[in-house]
């Protein structure tokens, strides 16, 4: 199960990645890539640099996985992420979901990237023409410590 | 002693991936004070805290050996 | 635009799809990809056959793209349909969605696949152990014309 | 002359992928009931029909050189 959650300072290889849930018992194999926007609010990006807390977030990706589990009936998933430096267009994130039926490979997949932009530590830098900026408090959201309580019922 | 790991922003403040404090007995919240009072730190109330890999509430006991992280708000995907 | 909705013969090569729809401005790519299954309510399928009314499945296809156009702001697709015999796990379709933010990614792949299983001119033949049937009418669905209101309100 | 396709079902049960058929000036339910006459087409009328590769109504008046094909109910995907 864990090798299906992992950090790279590579490239994806988006095939890699869903290799891994492609099997008989599924019909279905949602894909959602997260690549790197040229413009936001209509400020332009020259590039991102992600960090990660590599132990820590591969274990947090299994977690969600293992959420998946127990959402969706015989859901199985594979999530990569990429850290270091990002140009335009490249692929940040990979999450596959495959599933018997397709319902359940959208609900999973959409769920594996709210989830990773919840409790994943993950971070990325901005960097525009003008400066640059670690991103992720602009919204002076609170700070959120996922409780046993919360992930069942999230 | 006890490793704390910074990242992001944190990082680039402290200057460092990681410091070693003396911390045994004390509380995370009691942690996160202290280095408030020696790095220049506004956003530490901001992260979240884990330790040894998983998140952890500001009244948890640290003890030898822990590795403790600051996370500020993460921005992955 | 055209190229970006076929009907082929060949194993479908996920990212030729997914290439066709990466862009500066896009930050989210859905993929969906409908794979043979083996089980289908307990009943072992041996293989498919699919079979396609060629030029008028790729310009459904199409049609399906102009259809997301006019529902989400900034959106394109690209869609590919295998046709012939398919063995368990095989690539059966891939249609691949991007645009700025995700929740419309989701959502308009997710509206395409509906679409292809209402309005493209593609049939599935089940090979089972002891038998074949072509799939399609068992639901005793009544037919489906669709109207230019249809379209719009969808 | 009017060529007919059909496919999936209704291919095997006709044994050929297009007929041509008599059909200037006649409806598509018209032509529909012709087929029924000539084939054992118990699932005829539960196929959609295309006139030039698009959807078409059952009162829509064929014209030569058109392209007919029958749709049985579609499973792609």
């Amino acid at each position: 199960m864990n090798n299906n959650f992992w950090i790279t300072d590579k490239p994806i290889q988006i095939n890699e990645c869903i290799d891994k849930v492609v099997r008989a018992e599924a019909g279905a194999v949602n894909t959602f890539i997260g690549t790197v926007r040229e413009f936001t609010k209509g400020k332009r990006t020259l590039y991102l640099e992600y960090q990660a807390y590599k132990e820590m977030a591969e274990k947090k990706l299994s977690q969600i996985g293992e959420e998946i589990n127990d959402k969706w009936n015989d859901a199985e998933t594979a999530i990569v992420h990429r850290v270091g430096q990002l140009d335009i267009s490249d692929i940040a994130v990979v999450i596959a979901v495959s599933t018997p039926h397709r319902n359940d490979s959208f609900e999973a997949s959409r769920y594996a990237i709210e989830r990773i932009k919840e409790i994943v530590p993950i971070w990325k830098k901005e960097h525009w023409e003008d400066g640059t900026k670690w991103i992720g408090d602009q919204k002076e959201q609170t700070t959120y410590i996922p409780s046993e309580e919360d992930l069942r019922n999230d | 002693m006890i490793d704390v790991l910074f990242f992001a922003e944190l990082q680039e403040i402290v200057g460092n991936e990681k410091v070693s404090v003396e911390a045994d007995g004390i509380t995370v919240t009691e942690l996160k004070n202290n280095l408030l009072s020696t790095y220049n730190l506004d956003n530490l109330s901001n992260a979240m805290v884990a330790v040894n890999q998983e998140y952890a509430q500001a009244d948890a006991t640290l003890k030898k050996g822990d590795v403790v992280a600051f996370i500020p708000p993460v921005s992955g995907g």
